[in-house]
């Protein structure tokens, strides 16, 4: 077994030997919360190691096995899959930290189980982006769904479970009914799943077919949460605010675009894509979703649920940048992924440390609170600045990238949706930051913490940092194109603007 | 044949048939179960007749032991334990059924066309592996009868499963009926009054002649009709003549139903090992000609039966009564295990009605 | 694993075995009659069927290698002979007859002490095993007539153990008198079929007769046999609208005939029929295209449909998985439908599946049976909890029968599809994704009864499965999880199965 | 063609026998009729061994008329004791055997 294999392997089980771990010692709290962080800063070394490896043009592959001819469980890691792993696995560490806190200052019940979902979270994360097939991500696409179900349902009320049959119904569903076949459909045509630069169906099949599997696997891809099976994201949120964070932030709803890009780059190709009449009327879709979305998010006083009807317009500026006949789109999508997801866990973590502090949840309830959150509320404006696409932040160049590709690619009303999405979200995004910290008195201005002390510590740090990374990848975000470049099977350099 | 037999021999065909008709007929049409049964018992005894005159004697012989005799007097037992007439059904309820019946029968006349004209020698069953048969069967197995030539040895397998199915229907009747409670019998007759003296007497000198006739045709398969089968169906109808004279209990003394059971599933050891007995030596399953080994071969002398300048298949002979004698052993014991159980039930069907 | 390399008998015994693997349950059957005990002839049905299972085994391994066997019975050269006939697709079925029948004549130890009144089990474990040895016999016989004794053997028997489930479920007795009645139905439609074959073609050798009936096409006592032989197997097989005896006789008869049954009995009439389909009848006759086109394709569908609706609505727990059956056979059939190789093997493949999960399945509930009675579906609520092992077994044979990836059931819905879209039939495609939903409905509902609700104060508590059930159980639910991973050994008999079928055709 | 005469004789009183036996009107009368039956049919087979030249038919003339017999005495028992299992001659029995 070489190293590359050897990686892979680890990536993989480390999760699995943490939700193990995490088991066995789930009666002191202290050891586990301790596991849980180690565990997560192996997994991010590993996942650090492989995207170097990657980087290096050295991308680790394993075979794990093979239960049909054509059909295995393989593992083959790409720049996309490699970045993703590196969010998710750095993410969950942040999120541990800010879950610690966040946890034992609500007095949450099944903190264990909890934890161990969310190992088990990762190993499906893991497993997504490091897919060599449609096959095998599917697999692990599909037990992200069932780890995370205990966590949507976590709080164990009727709404909880009433938006846990939701969460189920809708990703099993549409798994089954437009993925599954999806996927069979491509096997059927080319005779197997893999991956392939430049697209696996290019050439082999035509516009009609075509379209009825594109459309089939951007659908059947419901994590991806685009209109109309989106219904699941918003009721979601009656998980509490960690889960929120990592699932419907980063790991869940990232999984769900991560395939779509995945989809688009490897089974179809940028030059298929180009010729697909079903790829215009999907961007059409992506293109209302991100401004329906983003109408209805003004509307919703929640914040989180306000937050989570931003994803939804968000991750369909990532399904709208794979749709894209332009191959930069596809960099921008993955870019994109990448930013939103730094700045929306920030978003979702300080939502929880405002319901942890003061047990405000309601956008209506915060007037005057930044006096008394001032980090908080700092972290949350920067990550709006992010949302919003304002600089220095970097999800601007992503936002930048893809408004440029649409016009490159004459797709003026998705580049006209975009930008009108962007104002919008500096309605609903950026009053909230203002009406805390610059509204002199409101209902947050006086009385006291619900939980002594307001904020634990580790949760502030833990915001922080993604605040600040927001800012920090401003800077790196030519490398990171640089190092997506090969995925879009072109330079980077020919078509950046 | 004779043009005059010829002749007879369709005038004989239609009459026979058009009983065949009226009878099915009356069957259908009756409400009352024991007529039924009757009239399929005569019905049995008309187109056991019928495969006569179409000169197939060995499929006549046990079409009347089992149509027109077991399966009568099991048939009453069946109907002791139920009402003595059908349920009317109404018509609406029988439209479906009817059509389907109509279909099937709608194909089988069909059928009819694509079929050879009857006793066609160019038909392909006369031409093809029946003529094989006809040609081969006295060098190979060296029995006089074609039927037991092929039923024992060429498809001895498909022999074999019948067997086993005979087998598998003693053991599903003992499961369902075997194990009930049993009313105490009333106590054997003897006292002064015997009004049955004369069947009395009659039943038990016929009972041994019975199993000696039996006997008969258990032996004498090789040359005419008969065999195994139709002589375990008759040695077990001498045991139920003995049953209904002098009662089940003096005959389960005799007999036991375990005894039976025994019987039935050693009938099939005896005719499968014989296929064993054939691989063990060197053969195949069911391969008589391995069932002896030359040195027991050398030791049977050349004049045993008949002519000994004449070639004899041995293996084949004993592979034959073998597995003849397997099959009487399951036959008779199933049946008679089938009677018991009919006969013993009946006795608590009784008994539980008077208890209530 | 290869079976080319597997080398599981002696090749004396080998050359034997395809007649070893049907006599021995035979004469252990009999031996079962004659055991002194209930417990004495248990044994002799373990080492009855195990040893039918090893001879399977080493048929199958023989095939890999030598492709079709002939196995001559009486020294007689088919067609004056009966020979048995084992290619690839059969040396799988009777592999799958052969574990199924080993691990449930082990379950029965546990099971029929709790099912059936002890006087009956040693009659109980002859009829068993000449259910078993009837099937296998069918799988492997290469004579039409032959193939309707070795029906006849598997069904006579089970008529009285479907019956025998009265000390439990007094509906146990009507069950079985259905069962009887539409069994005798079917196989007397069946035979009249060969006999209008035999009159056509003066054969009852298959291969013989597939020879003769090449141009016989045309002839109306070939096309009567025809649909004779495909009504009465369809009986026999649960082909809907004519599977009305198979939810009863699942359902109320002891839990070993249920899981024994519904691994088998009905794969071996479909593997006949297929035998039938695709060897027998002549290359592209009209009828036989119009058959699988018009007639098996949309009864398959129907039963897809309807069937998995019933099992949605029931009430009671193994009625839902007896439904369910039908349902999977209607999958097996519209692989049929697409008559090719691919469909085929994907059909057979889904047999085995089937055949596993539908095993666990019904053990798992059989051993749960030992210590509720209970029928309904909320019976069951929260016994995941006192009988964990069990229930994750069940889980694993559900999970498989929904088609959830890594069991078995997934590949096996997988290749259906695949071929069905290969073949062009998108809505035969669109009817399995549908099925798959139902499907996941119903097994849904019973996941989350079994694993999530909370048992009914007052209700009788479950109990884990003794050893002897759990074992077999474990085993089953292993092989659906590890044919799921590696489905080399029953892909390569698939495949090959089908492509021997297909070879003779154009 | 006396042998074909009495062959036909047999027939026609066949077809009367099958006559009582579907008309009944009691089943004593179809019990009678069937054992008539039953015992013409062993003398047309008889015959029909003489008419096709197979002495060995009679074998099967034998069975029939053995057959007839323990069927009719089933049939004559099942009627006098509505069992089939009881012995047959009690004395007295509750039945009323003498009556």
């Amino acid at each position: 077994m070489n190293g590359g294999e050897l990686l892979i392997l680890l990536a993989l089980t480390l999760p699995l030997f943490a939700a193990a771990m995490i088991y066995a010692v789930g009666r002191m709290p202290d050891v586990r919360e301790t596991l849980t962080l180690v565990a997560c800063i192996g997994l991010a070394i590993v996942a650090i190691s492989i995207f170097v490896r990657v980087g290096q043009g050295d991308p680790p592959a394993l075979t794990v096995a093979e239960p049909l001819p054509g059909l295995a469980i393989a593992f083959r890691v790409e720049p996309l899959g490699a970045l993703f792993a590196v969010m998710a696995s750095v993410l969950w560490g942040v999120n541990s930290l800010f879950s610690i806190g966040y946890m034992r200052g609500r007095r949450e019940a099944r903190q264990t189980r909890f934890y161990i979902c969310f190992a088990l979270a990762m190993f499906g994360v893991m497993g997504i982006a490091f897919a060599a097939n449609l096959f095998t991500l599917f697999l692990f696409y599909e037990a992200l769904t069932f780890v995370t179900y205990p966590l949507v349902t976590h709080a164990g009320t009727p709404a909880a479970r009433r938006a846990g049959r939701v969460y189920l119904v809708t990703l099993v569903g549409a798994s089954v009914l437009l993925f599954l076949p999806g996927i069979i459909g491509v096997q059927s045509m080319a005779g197997s799943t893999t991956f392939t630069p430049g697209g696996l169906l290019n050439g082999r099949v035509d516009a009609a077919a075509g379209s009825v599997l594109l459309l089939l696997l951007v659908f059947g891809a419901a994590k991806a949460a685009l209109m109309p099976l989106h219904g699941w994201l918003p009721s979601a949120m009656v998980a509490p605010a960690p889960v929120s964070a990592l699932l419907h932030a980063v790991a869940v709803v990232k999984a769900g675009v991560f395939a779509v890009l995945k989809v688009s780059a490897y089974i179809f190709g940028p030059d298929l894509i180009s010729t697909l009449p079903a790829a215009t009327w999907i961007l059409w879709m992506a293109a209302g979703s991100i401004v329906i979305a983003s109408l209805v998010a003004l509307t919703k006083d929640d914040l989180k649920t306000r937050l989570a009807w931003s994803t939804v317009s968000q991750l369909a500026y990532v399904t709208s940048a794979a749709m894209l006949p332009m191959a930069s789109g596809l960099v921008a999508g993955g870019l994109h992924m990448v930013f939103h997801a730094v700045a929306k866990i920030t978003l979702f973590m300080c939502a929880g440390a405002i319901y942890v502090a003061t047990g405000a949840n309601r956008v209506s309830e915060i007037g005057g609170l930044g006096r008394r959150m001032p980090w908080v509320f700092v972290a949350f404006l920067a990550a709006s600045f992010a949302i919003v696409g304002l600089p220095p932040m970097a999800a601007m160049w992503s936002k930048f990238l893809l408004i440029t590709a649409s016009f490159g690619s004459g797709e003026w009303f998705t580049a006209a949706a975009l930008i009108a999405s962007s104002l919008l979200s500096l309605v609903f995004l950026m009053p909230v930051a203002f009406r805390a910290l610059f509204s002199p008195a409101g209902d947050g201005a006086g009385g006291e913490f619900v939980r002594p002390g307001g904020t634990p510590v580790t949760s502030l740090v833990a915001l922080c940092v993604t605040a600040a990374a927001c800012v920090v990848l401003f800077v790196a975000v030519e490398p990171l194109a640089d190092y997506l470049a090969p995925i879009a099977a072109v330079s980077f350099m020919e078509t950046a603007p | 044949m004779t043009a005059p037999v010829l002749e007879a021999s369709f005038a004989l065909n239609v009459a026979l048939l058009l009983m065949l008709v009226v009878l099915a007929a009356a069957v259908v049409w009756t409400r009352s179960l024991l007529a039924a049964i009757l009239l399929m018992s005569v019905y049995s005894l008309v187109s056991a007749t019928w495969l006569m005159v179409m000169d197939a004697p060995d499929v006549a012989f046990t079409e009347a032991v089992v149509g027109a005799g077991i399966s009568t007097i099991v048939a009453l037992g069946a109907i002791l334990l139920t009402r003595g007439e059908a349920v009317r059904v109404s018509w609406k309820r029988q439209v479906v059924p009817g059509l389907l019946a109509g279909l099937v029968g709608g194909l089988l006349i069909y059928a009819m066309s694509g079929l050879p004209d009857f006793g066609d020698p160019a038909s392909p069953a006369n031409s093809h592996v029946g003529r094989a048969y006809l040609e081969t069967a006295k060098r190979d197995i060296g029995a006089p009868n074609v039927v037991t030539a092929v039923l024992g040895s060429y498809r001895g397998f498909d022999t074999l499963g019948e067997t086993v199915v005979i087998l598998a229907a003693c053991i599903g009747v003992a499961l369902m009926l075997g194990f009930g409670p049993r009313a105490t019998l009333a106590p054997p007759a003897g006292a002064p009054g015997d009004h049955h003296v004369v069947l009395r007497v009659t039943a038990k000198m016929l009972v041994p002649l019975i199993i000696l006739f039996a006997l008969y045709v258990q032996f004498h398969g090789d040359l005419g009709a008969g065999g195994g089968f139709q002589a375990g169906v008759i040695a077990a109808v001498a045991i139920i003549l003995h049953a209904l004279v002098f009662g089940l209990r003096e005959t389960t003394a005799a007999i036991p139903p375990q005894a039976a059971r025994a019987v039935a599933a050693l009938g099939v050891v005896v005719y499968a090992g014989v296929g064993i007995v054939c691989i063990v030596n060197g053969g195949g399953f069911l391969d008589y000609d391995h069932l002896l080994t030359p040195q027991i071969e050398a030791m049977i002398p050349a004049g045993l039966l008949g002519d000994p300048d004449k070639p004899h298949h041995w293996g084949q002979y004993f592979g034959i009564l073998a597995i003849e004698l397997g099959v009487l052993m399951t036959v008779s014991a199933t049946m008679i295990t089938i009677f018991y159980g009919f006969a013993g039930r009946t006795i608590d069907a009784i008994a539980a009605e008077l208890r209530r | 694993m290869q079976l080319e390399a597997l080398y599981v008998a002696q090749p004396a015994l080998t050359a034997q075995a395809p007649i070893l693997a049907i006599a021995v349950p035979l004469i252990g059957a009999c031996a079962a009659a004659l055991a002194p005990s209930g417990r004495a002839g248990w044994m002799i049905s373990v080492v009855a069927a195990m040893v039918s299972a090893w001879m399977a085994l080493a048929v199958a391994g023989e095939v890999m290698r030598e492709g079709v066997i002939l196995y001559q019975l009486g020294g007689f050269a088919p067609p004056a002979g009966i020979a048995l006939r084992v290619d690839a697709m059969g040396a799988l079925i009777a592999l799958l007859i052969g574990a199924v029948g080993t691990l449930a004549a082990v379950f029965s130890g546990h099971s029929l002490a709790a099912e059936v009144r002890p006087e009956k089990h040693t009659l109980f474990q002859a009829g068993f095993l000449l259910a078993q040895a009837g099937m296998v016999g069918l799988v492997y016989t290469g004579d039409a007539f032959n193939a309707f004794v070795f029906l006849e053997v598997s069904s006579i028997g089970t008529y009285a153990l479907v019956a025998a489930g009265e000390r439990r479920d007094r509906r146990a007795l009507p069950a079985a008198f259905n069962y009887l009645i539409m069994g005798t139905i079917g196989a007397t439609f069946y035979v009249i079929g060969v006999g209008f074959l035999y009159g056509a073609t003066g054969t009852l050798n298959m291969a013989d007769m597939a020879a003769r009936l090449g141009t016989l096409d045309q002839n109306a006592a070939v096309q009567a046999g025809f649909a004779f032989i495909v009504a009465g197997l369809g009986v026999k097989a649960a082909m809907f609208p004519l599977h009305g005896w198979l939810p009863g006789a699942y359902a109320h008869g002891p839990s070993l005939i249920s899981l024994f049954l519904a691994a088998t009995a009905t794969k071996a009439a479909i593997y006949l029929m297929a035998r039938f389909l695709f060897e027998v009848f002549p290359d592209g006759a009209a009828f036989g295209d119009m058959f699988l086109q018009w007639v098996l394709a949309p009864l398959g569908a129907a039963a897809v449909i309807v069937c998995s609706l019933q099992a949605v609505f029931a009430r009671e727990l193994r009625r839902m998985i007896a439904f369910s059956s039908v349902a999977q056979v209607g999958f097996i059939f519209l692989g049929f439908s697409l008559a090719n190789a691919s469909g085929l093997s994907a059909a057979l493949f889904y047999m085995t599946a089937h055949g596993l999960m539908k095993a666990a399945m019904f053990m798992a509930l059989g051993g749960l049976a030992i210590s509720i009675g209970a029928r309904r579906l909320e019976d069951f609520a929260g016994v995941a909890r006192e009988a964990p092992w069990t229930a994750v077994a069940f889980g694993i044979g559900a999970a498989s029968l929904v088609g959830t990836p890594l069991t078995m059931g997934f590949l096996a819905k997988w290749q259906i599809m695949e071929a069905a879209l290969a073949g062009g039939r998108i809505w035969i495609f669109a009817v399995m994704a549908a099925g798959s939903v139902l499907t996941l409905v119903y097994v849904g509902r019973i996941i989350e009864v079994m694993f999530f609700r909370e048992p009914a104060p007052g209700a009788p508590r479950a109990k884990e499965s003794p050893v002897g059930v759990l074992v077999p159980l474990l085993i089953l639910a292993g092989l659906s999880l590890w044919f799921g991973i590696d489905a080399s050994l029953p892909q390569q008999l698939a495949q090959a199965g089908a492509a021997s079928l297909f070879e003779v055709r154009p | 063609m006396l042998i074909v005469a009495g062959v036909a004789g047999l027939i026609v009183a066949m077809s009367l026998m099958i006559v009582r036996a579907v008309l009944g009107p009691s089943h004593y009368d179809r019990i009678l009729a069937a054992n008539s039956f039953g015992t013409k049919t062993v003398l047309l087979i008889a015959l029909m061994g003489y008419l096709f030249g197979r002495p060995a038919f009679l074998d099967i003339a034998l069975v029939y008329a053995l057959i007839n017999f323990v069927t009719t005495i089933a049939l004559m028992k099942f009627f006098r004791y509505r069992s089939l299992a009881r012995p047959l001659a009690v004395a007295g029995g509750e039945d009323g055997a003498d009556g």
